[in-house]
């Protein structure tokens, strides 16, 4: 299905308490297949790294991830056409990324780090043996069963898939409901 | 009003101001005062860096910028946007500059400058609403004919928006050169005696002929600008100009329709010239003497904000030169008028005591504070000087402020179907004036080359079929020279633009001297007309640009390689 | 090598920065420029205040250095002979003291200086044109 | 001693563990790096299994990483991520001795141990690997690979009649309380201190399985006991600390020597370059090796009551079970009760699985209300061990469901199939009674096999 | 994570010091004692001024170079973090022009070098972050405006932490606002 908007993750500050299981649960989610992470802690033999980021205030905390915006700074400033949109959802070409950093640095949010990956369990390495570190941002878990992986695993319900067309839909419907009690 | 002010303004009116290519470390200013959240308004017909950071960019035709200032005082004027007070207690003839603005509507300024009325509008808005808004224009407005009148009316824009006497407000020049400002401190000028004190009153020359011991005469004596007309058309054998003793500054290359100067100093009697390198000017002398350069003489500059400082000698200079004032001062006493002092200070010392206004500025306080911005008048330790030029009052007889305008005038010389582009001088960032010094720096020179260039819109590019890069002849009915085309979107269609210090790409073989602005003689660098022609056989305008490079240097004394022998 | 430092204001414009030279005193050369804390310039400088600075050392690559009072003796056009101080300094004597006694005080003009000799160099220029000429024919390229 | 922690630079204060720990235990302010109260904490290592915060390589560093690895002790070899909550690991004593070659090293594991182990080799949730376990274990060098669940079957024994004396005799408080949970068996000590004489005096499993590997187990072999070295592997943090308990050394010397959790199991075997997947299974050393159904299901929570059950039908009444199968003592987290008909008598148990239920029973036993009760279990952790704080821990919790449920679905189906399903038929268990033990409740099971528990916290000796 | 130069467009005024400051670091100071032609100008950062930016190009020293998976002979290394051509073993193919997105190699002429015909070398060149020089890029130094920054990982970390900061107080406000709905 392709929507007229995309879709973001959004979380709630006044219910997140910053444990991170949604670090862990993306960064699971987005490596079975390639580095065999498994159900357990012990099947994983690379570094942690998500695709949204635990951010502590003093007063309060909450993961950051992409809003995948409709007119995309990162995909408007990656001069390697690494950043595209798949379903109105931004998404990062990990192959073609050549770890520039522009993208992080046009993100208003910082949503973006620059992360290596792994590779049949092991850090991609590159011709000179240094490790492949590429642009990760949240791909919203598209091609993962269940939609994505943080939403599900917030033990606090802190986590929210927005989806704009839904969400104006039903404040429109409020408002009419609203303009038919207010009516002269 | 100091250089360190204009971060602190709320909104800063750059007007025919490029800071970035004339002064980058005030340029430096002006982005950290945006980044500090100043509103920005920028009247010029190019896209300078200036332009580019602006709030407004006022991209205004060449040659219109009266239209532009008195639209932006008819629109404050009608929208009540006055500081009336101000205007009621501070200033007068208020009534007389009101009747001509009023015919400037933005509507009818837009037919002169281009610039959308909607625009000249909303510059107007943000300008007379900040709270407190610093002019600053450049050679972008003195280089007119029509010169005075802008700054006279720029600084009313100032009067009716109440823009004085507070912290980051007012007009300011920015000047060119880096001692504009202590030439005329000096009384560099046919007018004024140091310290702006005026050859026709008889006080200050009843002071000076005291201190000199000798009769002064009253006659205020001729501009610089004036000289060609004073060797080559002048009848009266009374005012024709006879010797030249030019010092520290190359007319041939520096100065508008070089055609004419060549003429003017082939037609002298007499020409004396005192520099560090040859020049163009050289060529045309009858005696050369070799003077010290900047880093082997001690002495003061005054900067642009007023501030005397220090320069001191860096290196020992060549043993067979001399100093500029050892040279004048030996000549002066051979033709019977006996001048000695042992150094700098010496001359300082005698100066500032003739200057109320220098007074207090010793060697002693510059050393110890680094810097000081005159009116200092005391030798007191603790007068440090003035930082606000304009405290509450104004300096005129009786302390208000004037307003003035005046109608528009046009350029003397505009595009026609012969010369149909625009053209004008504007300065190359990495080069200083005729470019004997920097000229002659490896780096710089390595950074920008001979023959310059063009900065054209793409879309006049296009017409002519010229490509970013090429060698093209420009020309106008005074000369021409050779250069290379810079496409550039950030000039309007129609202008062009040259930087002065090519001695081959040399843009004052265009330039008119013969339309100075009434007042302050200045010539219009700024405007004249101009054709682009392209060169098909590229490699042989190549080799002539070489050619001319090489025939250049050698006449201005390089040996080249193998030629020694 | 011997070193010294020594502060100055860079003469490319009026923006008055300060700059700091470091000269081989066994050399008399400059080796170095890098921006000083100055009023207006804050410890910053423009390429020209970095690196406009060999012009000094004379590397022959637009014009040469004048080192010698020259006169061009053999009229207006004629080649330029290197001369000593003294016949240079007689010479211009001479020749503006003729001129002067036939067409007047008001017959010679003279320029200040907006660039490198500074003020006080300015000041015995104008001196020198009002109180030993007679004019007040003196100015400078204020608007160039 | 310490057995669980919480690494201040890490956490970040979600206190999510603090909404699993039963005995309210971790202290701390909101979005601040949490303490453990020691003298609350009952080692479950809940905590341990709750924590979701990493140290992470984009806010901590690599360094960070290695540094937190190398003050843990965790082999090189390891690259999984690390926690704020974590327990202490001993797997260079068991490397060390399984390195010297004066030490015979037995391993023992616990029932729960086989159903989890592969998960951490990227088996799916719940596999049952117990002959791969023995191969690993082999591989690594033991000496003799013999099982708890042999122990497990020797608990039933013993705990079975002494439920039967308490019962018939009234000699004992009743109801009885199982004693094989350390977690359990620290709280009951320390906040109800006068309740301890309802906890059976039985050793659990794994310290009856150490007592009897370095005396029958000894002479068997014709080995010294101090030459030999037992290491447990346990789905549990608490049980380092039941080991370490002063009086835990009936048999001369320290019956077990060092415990490690099932994910140090899988550490060892990885940094042993074992590749997991392609060991064939292999069998137990017997006899104290051999085990039953019944000692398997020690691992779900109403594993003990119904293997309790089993036997103590058959040794009260004298005649076979009907079904061995008993649904009623089966379940989930929270107390459920059952009445088991036995003969004539009717027995009144209990079950409580997760310690947080466990207060509401002690309260009641304490005001006479559960007098008539003759029989209680108690884990602490939610669906017993298979779910204890030692065992592979979840990336996401949203699988705990399919975790618990399918590694007790496993225990149960390892007992369905094993041929022997009842503690007192396992020939092993006959066979040392025959040859070393006597009786239960005799003199021998007396000073190897149980214990007094204390009133008040119990003295360790590391 | 590798440093790079980030040229800011808002400080910008495009006056190119810092592409002097480039020359003058890696040629070192001698040319300003030497013959004026004896040394190479080749700036490794490229002031681009189009009608709304004037700001300095150059390497941003990719985590994952396409130069480097592109270059034929192996002359594109990493030293001391930094993205770095070996001109001497470099072959001049223009592999690695072409791969970068940036436009931030060029290629160059080494004065003093000559090929077997006895023609000029031509090389690729590149920034360098000023490795090896110890006072690190000379261009964010003579910047006059402050325009070129160093970006580490501290300072990537610090602005990116900034603004996730700045997201979370915004969502603590709509979150906020939700709640009194």
């Amino acid at each position: 299905m392709t929507n007229k908007y995309s879709c973001y993750v959004l979380a709630d500050p006044n219910k997140c308490t910053g444990c991170k299981a949604c670090e862990l649960a993306c960064f699971a989610e987005h490596n079975k297949s390639n580095n065999g992470v498994g159900y357990t802690v012990g099947t994983v033999t690379i570094p942690v790294t998500p695709k949204l980021y635990l951010t502590k205030t003093k007063a309060y905390c909450m993961p950051i991830q992409c809003r995948h915006c409709e007119d995309a700074p990162c995909l408007n400033a990656c001069q390697k056409h690494a950043i595209y949109r798949e379903n109105s959802q931004v998404i990062v070409d990990q192959e073609k990324c050549i770890g520039c950093k522009d993208c992080v640095l046009a993100c208003p949010f910082g949503a973006i780090a620059i992360l290596p990956i792994g590779e049949k369990g092991k850090l991609k390495l590159q011709k000179d043996r240094e490790v492949v570190k590429v642009a990760s941002k949240c791909d919203l878990c598209k091609d993962i069963e269940g939609g994505p992986a943080c939403v599900r695993v917030c033990p606090n319900d802190a986590l929210e898939l927005v989806d704009a067309n839904a969400d104006i839909e039903a404040k429109n419907i409020k408002t009419a409901e609203g303009l038919y009690v207010s009516r002269i | 009003m100091g250089v360190h002010e204009i971060e602190d303004a709320k909104l800063i009116f750059n007007f025919g101001y490029n800071g970035a290519d004339s002064h980058p470390i005030v340029q430096r200013r002006i982005v950290r005062a945006k980044q500090k959240g100043a509103t920005i308004i920028c009247a010029d017909p190019r896209v300078t860096e200036a332009a580019r950071i602006a709030d407004v960019h006022l991209q205004l035709k060449g040659g219109t910028n009266i239209a532009l200032v008195n639209a932006m005082c008819n629109v404050i004027y009608n929208e009540g946007l006055v500081d009336q007070h101000f205007i009621d207690t501070m200033s007068v003839d208020y009534d007389a500059f009101v009747e001509i603005i009023k015919k400037y509507t933005p509507e009818y300024a837009e037919t002169i400058c281009k610039v959308p009325a909607e625009l000249i509008r909303k510059a107007a808005r943000m300008y007379a609403k900040a709270p407190s808004a610093m002019i600053l224009y450049g050679m972008g407005v003195c280089q007119f004919g029509q010169a005075v009148d802008v700054v006279k009316a720029l600084g009313s824009l100032a009067l009716m928006t109440g823009n004085y006497g507070k912290p980051a407000s007012g007009i300011g020049p920015v000047r060119g050169q880096n001692n504009v400002q202590g030439a005329c401190d000096m009384g560099a000028l046919p007018n004024n005696y140091p310290g702006y004190q005026n050859v026709t009153n008889p006080d200050v020359q009843a002071k000076f002929e005291k201190a000199w011991g000798v009769k002064l005469s009253n006659k205020v004596g001729v501009p610089l600008t004036h000289v060609p007309q004073r060797v080559l058309e002048e009848k009266d054998p009374a005012k024709k100009l006879h010797a030249y003793y030019i010092f520290g500054e190359d007319p041939a290359q520096s100065d508008p329709d070089v055609a004419e100067i060549r003429e003017t100093l082939e037609k002298l009697d007499f020409v004396i010239v005192q520099d560090i390198f040859m020049n163009k000017t050289a060529e045309f002398a009858d005696v050369i003497l070799p003077s010290t350069s900047w880093n082997e003489h001690d002495g003061v500059y005054s900067c642009c904000d007023r501030g005397f400082q220090r320069i001191r000698k860096v290196v020992e200079p060549p043993s067979t030169v001399k100093t500029d004032w050892e040279i004048i001062c030996e000549i002066s006493t051979a033709m019977g008028y006996k001048m000695k002092y042992k150094n700098t200070e010496e001359i300082w010392n005698e100066l500032i005591d003739l200057c109320p206004n220098f007074a207090g500025a010793t060697y002693e306080k510059i050393e110890k504070y680094g810097c000081i911005q005159w009116p200092c008048r005391s030798k007191d330790m603790n007068d440090k000087g003035t930082v606000f030029l304009h405290n509450g009052k104004f300096a005129t007889a009786d302390g208000k402020g004037k307003f003035y305008t005046a109608e528009w005038r046009p350029p003397q010389e505009l595009e026609n179907e012969e010369y149909p582009l625009s053209f004008s001088t504007v300065r190359e960032v990495g080069h200083y004036s005729v470019r004997t010094m920097t000229g002659n720096c490896r780096m710089l020179r390595n950074l920008e080359d001979e023959p310059g260039w063009i900065q054209m819109n793409p879309a006049d590019c296009e017409k002519l079929h010229i490509k970013h890069g090429d060698l093209v002849k420009v020309m106008n009915k005074r000369g021409w020279c050779i250069t290379r085309c810079n496409a550039t979107e950030r000039v309007a269609k129609g202008a062009t633009y040259m930087t002065y210090q090519w001695w081959i790409g040399c843009c004052n073989e265009l330039t008119i001297g013969s339309n100075l602005d009434p007042v302050s003689n200045t010539p219009e660098y700024k405007y004249c007309n101009c054709r682009v022609e392209k060169i098909d056989d590229q490699a042989a305008a190549w080799d002539y640009v070489n050619n001319e490079y090489k025939d250049l240097r050698s006449r201005m004394g390089i040996k080249m390689i193998g030629e020694e022998a | 090598m011997a070193t010294k430092q020594v502060q100055t204001t860079c003469a490319y414009c009026g923006a008055g920065c300060q700059i700091m030279f470091t000269v081989d005193t066994d050399k008399n050369k400059i080796v170095n420029a890098v921006p000083a804390k100055g009023r207006t310039n804050d410890g910053t400088l423009c390429l020209k205040g970095h690196y406009g600075w060999d012009f000094i050392n004379d590397p022959q690559i637009l014009t040469k250095r004048i080192t010698k009072p020259m006169i061009r003796k053999g009229g207006k056009k004629s080649a330029l002979t290197e001369v000593s101080w003294d016949e240079a300094i007689k010479y211009v004597a001479d020749r503006l003291t003729a001129i002067k006694k036939e067409y007047g005080p008001d017959s010679i003009m003279c320029t200040g200086s907006a660039r490198g000799p500074g003020n006080e160099a300015n000041y015995i220029m104008q001196k020198f044109a009002r109180a030993c000429i007679g004019t007040n024919n003196v100015d400078h390229c204020a608007r160039v | 001693m310490r057995v669980v922690e919480i690494d201040k630079n890490i956490c970040t204060g979600c206190r999510e563990c603090a909404k699993v720990c039963p005995a309210y235990a971790i202290e701390g302010e909101q979005g601040e790096p949490q303490t453990i109260n020691t003298d609350k904490c009952v080692m479950c290592g809940q905590c341990v299994q709750k924590c979701k915060s990493y140290v992470s390589i984009v806010t901590h560093g690599y360094e960070a990483y290695d540094k937190v690895r190398k003050e843990r002790g965790i082999p090189e070899s390891v690259k999984e991520p690390l926690f704020a909550a974590h327990n202490v690991t001993h797997i260079d004593e068991v490397k060390k001795a399984l390195a010297d070659p004066t030490k015979v090293v037995m391993a023992s594991a616990a029932p729960a141990v086989r159903t989890g182990l592969a998960e951490e080799f990227g088996y799916k949730l719940g596999t049952l690997s117990n002959g791969k376990m023995a191969a690993a274990f082999r591989a690594l060098g033991f000496d003799y690979i013999y099982d708890v669940n042999f122990a497990a079957d020797l608990t039933i024994m013993e705990e079975g009649s002494e439920l039967i004396e308490r019962v018939t005799t009234g000699k004992g408080k009743l109801p009885m309380f199982t004693s094989c949970c350390p977690a359990w068996v620290t709280f009951l000590e320390r906040n109800y201190p006068e309740l301890s004489d309802h906890l059976s005096s039985c050793k659990s499993p794994q310290q009856m399985q150490g007592a009897v590997q370095k005396t029958y187990g000894a002479e068997l072999r014709g080995l010294k006991k101090k030459d030999i070295f037992n290491v447990s592997v346990m789905p549990c943090t608490c049980k380092e600390f039941e080991c370490s308990r002063e009086e835990m050394n009936a048999s001369g010397e320290r019956d077990i020597d060092v415990v490690i959790t099932t994910r140090e199991l899988a550490w060892l075997i990885k940094d042993a370059g074992i590749d997991f997947k392609s060991l064939k299974e292999e069998e137990f050393d017997k006899p104290l090796g051999e085990f039953t159904g019944a000692g398997e299901i020690f691992g779900a929570t109403g594993g003990v009551m119904e293997a309790a059950l089993r036997t103590g039908y058959e040794l009260i009444t004298g005649k076979e079970i009907p079904d061995v199968k008993i649904p009623s003592v089966r379940g989930g987290e929270g107390f459920r009760t059952a009445d088991i008909k036995v003969g004539d008598l009717t027995l009144k148990v209990g079950v409580v699985s997760g310690l947080k239920h466990v207060v509401q029973v002690l309260e009641d036993v304490k005001a006479g209300k559960l007098n008539h009760f003759h029989f209680i279990e108690v884990m602490t952790c939610p669906v017993g061990c298979v779910s204890g704080g030692g065992q592979p821990k979840l990336l996401m919790d949203t699988d705990k469901e399919t975790a618990y449920y399918n590694r007790t679905h496993t225990t149960y189906k390892m007992d369905e199939e094993l041929p022997i399903r009842k503690s007192h038929d396992n020939p092993s268990i006959k066979k040392i009674y025959k040859e070393f033990l006597k009786n239960p409740l005799g003199e021998k099971s007396h000073h190897l096999l149980h214990t007094h528990y204390v009133k008040g916290p119990a003295k360790t000796v590391k | 994570m590798r440093k790079f130069v980030k040229g800011n467009p808002d400080l910008c005024i495009g006056c190119r010091t810092c592409m002097i400051g480039c020359v003058v670091e890696h040629e070192g100071r001698r040319i300003f004692e030497i013959d004026p032609d004896g040394y190479d100008f080749n700036p490794r950062l490229h002031m681009v001024k189009t009608a709304k930016i004037s700001v300095p190009v150059q390497c941003k020293h990719c985590e994952n170079p396409a130069c480097m998976a592109a270059c034929p002979v192996n002359c594109i290394k990493v030293i001391n973090d930094a993205v770095v051509i070996d001109t001497d073993s470099c072959i001049g193919c223009k592999s690695c022009v072409q791969a970068c997105p940036f436009g931030a190699i060029d290629m160059v002429s080494k004065i003093g070098t000559q090929q077997a015909d006895g023609s000029m070398r031509v090389v690729a060149n590149k920034c360098d972050l000023c490795v090896g020089t110890g006072n690190g890029p000379a261009c964010v130094r003579v910047c006059p405006t402050s325009a070129l920054t160093l970006v580490d990982e501290e300072k990537l970390k610090e602005v990116v932490c900034d603004k996730r900061v700045a997201t979370a107080n915004a969502a603590k406000v709509f979150a906020d606002a939700k709640e009194v709905e």
